[in-house]
């Protein structure tokens, strides 16, 4: 299963290992894990679209795929409620060498900002606030489409 | 035709509503006017920033065409990751 | 310590956690892993001018520091005899938001690559021979000059 | 003035030594000059393709100054990550 969306932790060693387990040719492999941060931030909560979460990050997935060389994939988040300093999301993308792999991650990362249906909701002393998006968000899934071949 | 309707994170507080079924006259076809038709029911609609939409659990754009029996979903930007 | 030259392997999972333990104000932690090709390769042995090593190593850091905002770095490169699939090399990089991290690990393995005195040398079935530095690492290595400030 | 002169990898090899001292008369004071001057006992050093060196440490091009005490290294381009 190269999608995985869950309100369990994962084990980003394990997630890693796995990437190149049993594949000679998988020489990198680049990974994201991002986490809830603190400051002000007592507890977090991920809504998502149940039934489209996981189609969607396939289709970033089977972007990534045609648009660079790689070895394998793996994209979990997480939902539901999570603490400061709690992973959220991961991505890992292994590749014969490094700059595929590092170009697909990034990708899947900007992409899952911008086009998966997850909605974060903070709490805070003066109460709970849904998240805004980030306008540097839409910009780091746009600079890619420059590049783009079709 | 009917339409399934969701609605997602502050859109669906704003509304008090996570779905409903929604009875569309024919000739309005696309995700746009389909909008424009709940707006009348739910003014939230109309005046949400950036809102955004997908049918049948795509992500699409306003002159999307709707069609019976679809799943609409409304909710303003993502913000997971 | 954000420098290890070893010969012994490293736990990926734990590394990556450290990057952020304690330090609410993370949120974003991207990482590189690479490890032995198998193939025709048996066994790689990585040499490296001991004296140097950590120093250019953490010249590189230093640099990164300066250009991104970061919140911690780690840098683990093993030296020694190395199996196919067997991890060589590992980058991590803490930060507030991604696109810091991401650019700032890319940036080290790049100038790791090219500046960071280390030479490989495999074993295979027609003898060993040490391997040929690639021109895209120089590259790699140049693109990063083109954005400078100074 | 006398320099300690190190060898890594294939210069290494091709050489047959890991490292040596080296008296270098006063006035050549630049790392391509000491590489010329070795070179006539090592020539691998003058035919060795993209040679690269460090100057107590640090990568360095052909026109850095080098001084008595100095520890030079010679090796190819490196191959690390």
């Amino acid at each position: 299963m190269e999608i995985a969306v869950q309100a369990a932790d994962f084990d980003v060693g394990a997630e890693i290992s796995a990437l190149t387990a049993a594949d000679p040719e998988a020489g990198a492999v680049a990974s994201f894990v991002g986490l809830v941060r603190g400051g002000k931030v007592r507890a977090m909560t991920l809504e998502h679209y149940t039934a489209m979460t996981e189609a969607a990050l396939a289709d970033i997935v089977t972007a990534a795929k045609k648009r660079w060389k790689l070895r394998a994939v793996r994209v979990i988040h997480r939902v539901g409620c999570l603490l400061p300093g709690e992973r959220i999301v991961f991505v890992g993308v292994a590749s014969a060498h490094r700059g595929d792999a590092f170009a697909a991650c990034e990708f899947i990362m900007d992409y899952l900002k911008t086009q998966a249906p997850f909605w974060k909701k903070e709490e805070t002393a003066e109460g709970a606030r849904w998240v805004d998006a980030r306008e540097t968000d839409d910009l780091a899934a746009r600079r890619w489409r420059d590049g783009e071949e079709d | 035709m009917t339409l399934k309707i969701l609605y997602f994170a502050s859109i669906s507080e704003a509304i008090g509503e996570t779905a409903e079924s929604f009875d569309m006259e024919p000739g309005m076809t696309t995700l746009g006017a389909l909008r424009t038709a709940l707006g009348e029911l739910h003014p939230e609609l109309l005046t949400a920033k950036n809102l955004r939409a997908a049918v049948n659990r795509k992500m699409c754009d306003w002159d999307a065409v709707i069609a019976d029996g679809d799943e609409i979903a409304f909710f303003p930007p993502v913000t997971g990751g």
